[in-house]
């Protein structure tokens, strides 16, 4: 397994500041080819090296229909994230393992209404499947992103919720917890908001969540309690991984291995789990 | 004659293990700012010789000095390590160093019993004013390690010298 | 598949071990500082394969290292080189001596997780260059409990050859692996020993094994009913019982060292300037950072909680998984616990708790 | 030495007088002679205390454990047991007024094979030194802090120090080798209380999780050294050593080389003395600095 757990480099093509401490890594295969050997679906995840400082797990922010990149988006949390954010710039080298994972239901939500959920850096898991869903626009329903963060100087990924915003097909609804004088969305933190301005849809919707697990918690709270079924509601789920080959038994909850059957679950699914996430 | 001598300097603790042609021993110095490091930088300016083999360090205060820098300094490059801070008494932070020497004989006695030569951790008191006194130090340090041969206990992946 | 038997004394079986060790690399419990571990032996008089359970460490570093070097890095002005490291023991053919059928069994267990869907390629060839010489206790030890889990007596030794003491001397010696026959033919023993010494086994050899077995089976001390205390811990995840239980434990995480089927690791760096080394090492869920992430959230935060994951994880989890139990009843965390904490009576109380109710 | 009814008789009147909401005592295994630490929380399991001289994990352990967090606590302490306890109190890990401290006379605690400990043989401060209650000796109330014998230098130690130093460096390469890194000796120890130990932090260039002689030898001597001056010799760690490898020998050698050196400190005797790094003396040796 050794060599499973060796890493490919990849350079940084580019080094997006999207908030004050989370910023967006652009990476491309070093070696020629890879980059188009490297096919991943929205949700699934990767094992980020910063060599010499250890090795974190993050989703892939991008959708393989924009080709020849992937994202990675980081905040600072640890040890491993702060080195990542205070030593690496654009055309340094970062080690890649992956992809690992399931991804988001792509069969099951065709056709359907979507609705996006994310708070925080919760945006990057969904950010990749709404790229992908803008990419094969066609095959959904309505389109609706409920975006929250603390202050808008948290909201991730501004360049593109303004290209979103003016995206006829989509609509995108930004919230966040306390007023601010300059902020003219709304206020207020992301159930409230679902429950009393968004007030989505029931029938053949698909509801997409992904945040603090605090603020998944609550959402998914809100939503039983606006009516939708378990089975429509995913969320991906966030474990401490090393391996993500489903050996080194970190992120077991019961005999379930996030790493290997999720990161993606249903509602329906986590209610089987025992409460250990 | 010389060569030849020099060519069978075996290390201390390991005799099996010979010393390369010309070895030169690498020493960490661990200084402390305020009389020590000064002492270094008049012995500099006053142009004394001293042997190049030591790598200086300069920390706020010899109780600065946590065993595990004299540990992790032998743990890898270093062949012996000097530890140097002011005089009893003369401590910039009144009673840092007193601290200290608590700590570097423990440090030492524990080396030792654990099987490094006890000359392979050395300390000394130098005060700003004593730039001789400095050039000696090192000399005698670096004398000593010389005998010793290279070390080879417990070295960390890449450090194994071959 | 029937598979040969062979009767000898102890005379031979020593000529028999001292063959292997003229002709393969040899790993067989050496003693240090009173304790027993798996290490390369070139002579009988170096090691003791008959040492007992109790202070003897699993074979489990011999295929999962302690300390594997994943990769070594190189950054230079051009890039960053990325090498795979030459992992020890992956070639030539070894020989493990002296192992107890439940460190054996242990390897049957591992198998599982190391081949479902990634596999592990340097476990895979460890495993395939490897037989096992296993040694069939004559009476368990004061913690073993390996027959009250789910194989019955007749399968406890499962891999390749395995030596029984039979009565008056004799020693059988039963190849139980399609690797372990043709290491047993290979080493061409037969001639080299006179009849009296190595001979096969006839018609009463069966019956003789059996009844050690059967005595074998008889003196465990611990026993329990597998089938029911699994299905009932499979339901009590929320039972307050496992605070009471985990009370005295001090999360100290020897047992998951000492563990034969414990395969969680962790992932470091070493770094110097410009170079660096990535090892696996083993690693506990008894350890409070576990499975804590940067940002501080911890899904198992309190003791009890990572007691609860060891010791479902050990009897119900994997069960679930893989369709074997992850315990094999050895008895060495038990012995290992500074505490004197026994898995066997923490999971039969917890059960019987759970019955209460 | 048997003090069992003693201090089932305490623990029921304690809990009785709703002074205690634990009590961290021993029981019987069940099946041997053998025993088991255990926190008693429903006065009705009082009768499972015992205490023989088979009572021989260091109890001030569970005083950094979630399950006496923020609780009043009886306790039970041996000679060694009460040092590491006087330090925890002197270095503000537990409260005074949270604890009820039996204080046992001991008169030496055996292993497995019945033999009388190494560090009973030697202990100076066989009395426990905080107490609220002593039981056994004749001095109960009062202290007896050096006891009758004389500080002796561990027969380990001595013979070790006496071997030529390519003897003794072979030695310890071979325990450090033998070192499985499962950090026991650390968790085991009640004077080991950090949140996260310095050795685990995930700063690649210090500290690495890795099995190896190397890291191995860096672990342990950075744990010896943290805990030089401060050690009680309860030997916790080797009991919880998988390799039982011989741990003494470093703590015994800083404690002799502390003792000899520093006006014959002993850690925890003294009640509010901290280790011996956190105090110095103008008399302290000078003569191995140039």
């Amino acid at each position: 397994m050794e060599k499973l757990l060796v890493p490919t480099i990849c350079k940084v093509d580019k080094v997006i500041q999207e908030t004050p401490d989370i910023r967006t890594y652009r990476l491309k295969f070093r070696e020629e080819g890879l980059m188009e050997k490297f096919t991943f679906l929205p949700g699934q995840f990767v094992e980020f090296s910063l060599l010499g400082s250890g090795e974190c797990t993050f989703c892939i922010a991008s959708s393989a229909t924009r080709k020849g990149y992937f994202d990675c988006s980081i905040k600072k949390a640890g040890v491993v994230t702060a080195d990542i954010q205070n030593s690496i710039e654009e055309g340094d080298e970062v080690g890649i393992r992956g992809p690992f994972g399931n991804w988001f239901p792509l069969d099951d939500i065709k056709g359907k209404n979507l609705l996006f959920v994310g708070g925080g850096i919760g945006l990057a898991p969904l950010r990749s499947l709404i790229q992908y869903c803008i990419d094969n626009r066609s095959d959904y329903k309505d389109f609706t992103i409920l975006y929250g963060a603390r202050t808008s100087a948290d909201l991730c990924y501004k360049d593109e919720i303004k290209e979103w915003q003016d995206n006829k097909s989509l609509k995108i609804m930004l919230t966040i917890d306390k007023p601010e004088d300059t902020w003219k969305d709304n206020v207020g933190v992301v159930p409230k908001i679902l429950e009393e301005v968004v007030k989505p849809v029931i029938e053949n919707t698909k509801v997409i969540t992904c945040g603090p697990p605090i603020m998944i918690k609550y959402t998914i709270q809100s939503l039983i309690k606006l009516g939708f079924a378990d089975k429509d509601i995913i969320t991906t789920l966030e474990m401490k991984m090393q391996c993500g080959l489903g050996k080194c038994g970190r992120c077991n909850i019961g005999s379930t291995y996030v790493c290997k059957d999720g990161p993606v679950f249903t509602n329906e699914q986590l209610k089987m789990l025992p409460d250990e996430f | 004659m010389e060569a030849e001598v020099k060519d069978q300097l075996v290390s201390i603790e390991k005799p099996g293990l010979i010393a390369p042609p010309n070895w030169e021993p690498v020493i960490m110095g661990i200084l402390c700012n305020w009389c020590s490091y000064a002492g270094s930088d008049l012995t500099g300016t006053s142009r004394i010789q001293y042997p190049p083999n030591i790598r200086i360090i300069r920390v706020p205060c010899s109780s600065r000095v946590d065993p595990w820098f004299l540990i992790k300094s032998l743990q890898t490059t270093a062949d012996g390590v000097l530890v140097s801070g002011c005089h009893p008494g003369d401590c910039h932070y009144i009673s840092g160093n007193y601290y200290a020497r608590r700590r570097f004989l423990v440090t030492k006695k524990l080396l030792n019993f654990v099987g490094f030569h006890e000359n392979r951790i050395q300390f000394s008191w130098v005060s700003a004013a004593e730039g001789p006194k400095f050039a000696k130090v090192v000399a005698k340090v670096t004398d000593d390690i010389k005998k010793l041969g290279p070390l080879h206990l417990y070295k960390k992946e890449n450090f194994e010298k071959k | 598949m029937n598979f040969s038997t062979f009767v000898t004394d102890k005379a031979g079986l020593h000529k028999f071990y001292e063959d292997i060790m003229a002709s393969h690399e040899t790993f067989a419990p050496v003693e240090k500082f009173g304790k027993f571990d798996f290490k390369k032996v070139t002579s009988l008089s170096e090691c003791d394969p008959e040492s007992p359970i109790a202070k003897t460490l699993s074979i489990k570093p011999l295929f999962f290292p302690r300390s594997a070097k994943v990769m070594k890095y190189v950054a230079t002005s051009s890039g960053t080189d990325v090498s795979e490291t030459d992992e020890d023991h992956l070639a030539g053919n070894r020989v493990i001596l002296g192992v107890k059928h439940c460190d054996a069994r242990s390897l049957q267990v591992l198998d599982k997780v190391y081949n479902w869907d990634y596999i592990d390629t340097d476990y895979q060839k460890r495993r395939e260059n490897t037989v096992i010489v296993s040694t069939r206790c004559d009476k368990a030890e004061t913690h073993c409990f390996c027959t009250s889990l789910d194989y019955d007596v007749e399968n406890l030794d499962a891999l390749d050859v395995v030596v029984v003491n039979g009565t008056e001397g004799k020693i059988y010696i039963k190849a139980r692996t399609e690797k372990g026959e043709t290491f047993i033919s290979g080493m061409n023993i037969d001639n080299r020993l006179s009849k009296n010494e190595w001979r096969k086994a006839d018609d009463k050899t069966a019956g003789e094994i059996k009844t050690q077995y059967e005595s074998f089976a008889g003196s465990f001390r611990l026993k329990m009913d597998y089938k029911e205390v699994n299905e009932k811990l499979s339901k009590i995840f929320d039972t307050p019982e496992f605070e009471n239980v985990s009370g005295n434990c001090i999360s100290c995480n020897t047992c998951a060292f000492v563990c034969p089927t414990c395969h969680c690791f962790k992932i470091s760096d070493e770094k110097v300037k410009d170079t660096g080394v990535r090892y696996k090492s083993y690693d506990s869920c008894n350890n409070g950072y576990f499975t804590l992430m940067a940002g501080g959230h911890n899904p198992r935060p309190v003791k009890y909680r990572r007691w609860r994951q060891r010791a479902m994880h050990k009897f119900v989890y994997y069960k679930e998984r893989f369709g074997v139990n992850l315990c094999v009843g050895c008895g060495k965390c038990t012995i290992s616990c500074p505490v004197n904490i026994s898995i066997f009576e923490v999971v039969n109380q917890v059960s019987a708790a759970s019955m209460q109710e | 030495m048997n003090y069992t009814k003693q201090i089932q008789d305490i623990a029921a009147k304690l809990f009785a007088e709703g002074k205690i909401d634990v009590f961290v005592g021993y029981r019987m295994n069940g099946f041997d002679d053998n025993q088991v630490p255990v926190l008693i929380t429903d006065p009705q399991d009082v009768s499972k205390l015992v205490f023989t001289d088979k009572s021989v994990f260091n109890l001030v352990n569970y005083l950094k454990s979630d399950h006496t967090r923020r609780k009043r606590v009886g306790l039970v302490v041996k000679g060694c047991d009460s040092r590491s306890l006087n330090l925890m109190l002197t270095e503000s890990q537990v409260k005074r007024q949270n604890l009820y401290i039996i204080g046992i006379a001991c008169e030496g605690v055996v292993d497995d094979a019945g033999q009388k400990m190494q560090n009973c043989t030697e202990c100076v401060v066989p009395d426990a030194v905080v107490f609220d209650e002593l039981l056994g000796g004749t001095l109960s109330g009062s202290l007896t802090l050096t006891g009758s014998k004389p500080y002796q230098v561990n027969a380990d130690v001595t013979a070790l120090a006496a071997m030529p130093l390519t003897e003794r460096a072979a030695y310890f390469e071979e325990v450090f080798e033998n070192c499985i890194r499962c950090n026991a000796c650390r968790h085991s120890c009640p004077l080991c209380y950090c949140a996260k130990c310095c050795i685990d932090q995930e700063t690649a260039t210090l500290y690495n999780g890795a099995n190896t002689t190397s890291s191995a030898f860096h672990a342990l001597m950075t744990w010896s050294l943290h805990l030089a001056g401060r050690c009680v010799d309860c030997r916790n760690c080797e009991k919880a050593c998988p390799s039982h490898l011989p741990l003494h020998l470093l703590h015994k050698q800083n404690e002799s080389v502390i003792y000899e050196n520093f006006q014959e400190h002993l850690a925890g005797v003294i009640p509010e003395d901290r280790g011996a790094f956190y105090k110095y003396s103008l008399k302290d040796p000078d003569d191995f600095i140039m």
